[in-house]
């Protein structure tokens, strides 16, 4: 699984985008993002407020319950302000 | 089929028009949309605007597709920059262009609300305080709203 | 206060626009509508406008007026042409520069709904088979009514 | 009273304008198109179709009730078709 991370979410993390192996138990975006906050304080100062991220995978925008595969491109960044 | 640029410089929009345009005689009405960088506290250094290379103009095409099936337009044109921005620059150009000047006007409104709530761009910006991320606002939000209620 | 030219020569948007603008940060819209001479049944080889001198000027400075108090917009341009043009030439443009972006949309779609309704100006068409006066659309008188239902 | 035509209307009447002087009895733009009627043929093609009709005072739009002077530039013609 690819993570991309943009805007404050990446400053938050520290890095544009990293490889991660999605274990077997995580099935969704929702789950996901519960399984990062859950490795250290790094990840959840960025993902924590899941109201404030958005989720797109393979470049497209989902929702929470969206599942989630190993081989996906998954991104996470705040709400877009473009335009 | 519409025309998408996702880039780092700058674009003319009489250029633009010309290609677009081209010798056809089948469109009555063109309309063009210029967002500019807005320094609204008068303290603004420059915006930089951070993108996703790949689903930018991905979602930008999504989207101008649907606006051209569903006015029927003639020809469409999406610019938008990335990159370093200094107040006053052009941010995003949409150019829509149609028979009549309703179908013009409402595609290119239409366009706009979807790339403010869509796009996948972030605005970052630079004052004398240092770097601050934009926040999405409501109204843009809402802004959406009316066109799935009209369809 | 709305800039207003009644012209035979043709515009060029690009320069309109950056003279309207000057160096002025605190737009963050900006709306362009052009009209251009449609060829409708593809036999269409030349139009003619003709307008009222005088009025013309007072007619569309009345109503450029009213936009800019409405919509606060920061700058609004209206320039129509008269005289012989052929099928693709530009007859009419509106600019509307404002801080937000739905207001810069509103105020040209009024612009132009006034313009096609109040403005003193006829469209001769030129066929092979002789010279036709256009005809009055119902829809622009419909589309007045759009904006008193507002008020 | 000076009087100016545009698009079919001139062409009916077949000038672009003219003086006249406003008859005593004529007090309304109605009025002073049924006087213009009653002169001749010409002026009875180009203007006795009124819902046809467009008029101007003064270079401002006007209804067939507003009144009317000699002092008035009173401008007939059909209905507009710019922009």
């Amino acid at each position: 699984m690819q993570l991309v991370y943009f805007a404050w979410v990446k400053e938050r993390i520290g890095k544009s985008e990293e490889e991660m192996h999605l274990p077997g138990d995580v099935r969704t975006v929702d789950e996901l993002i519960d399984h990062l906050i859950s490795i250290n304080d790094i990840y959840r100062a960025a993902l924590n407020d899941k109201a404030a991220i958005r989720v797109a995978i393979n470049q497209t925008h989902v929702g929470l319950d969206h599942p989630v595969t190993d081989a996906d491109e998954v991104a996470f960044f705040p709400p877009v302000t473009g335009g | 089929m519409a025309s998408i640029s996702v880039q780092e410089t700058d674009f003319d929009i009489a250029a633009e028009i010309a290609t677009l345009k081209g010798d056809r005689t089948d469109m009555g009405a063109i309309v063009t949309f210029t967002g500019t960088v807005r320094d609204i506290a008068g303290d603004l250094q420059a915006m930089t605007l951070e993108h996703y290379p790949g689903m930018t103009e991905k979602e930008i095409a999504r989207v101008a597709e649907e606006a051209e099936k569903r006015w029927s337009l003639v020809e469409c044109r999406v610019i938008h920059r990335y990159g370093k921005l200094l107040p006053g620059d052009n941010i995003v150009l949409v150019i829509t262009m149609s028979a009549h000047r309703h179908a013009a006007f409402e595609a290119a409104d239409f366009l706009m609300d979807f790339l403010k709530s869509r796009a996948p761009f972030w605005k970052l910006e630079e004052t004398n305080k240092g770097g601050q991320w934009v926040d999405a606002k409501e109204s843009d939000a809402d802004a959406l709203k009316r066109w799935e209620q009209l369809q």
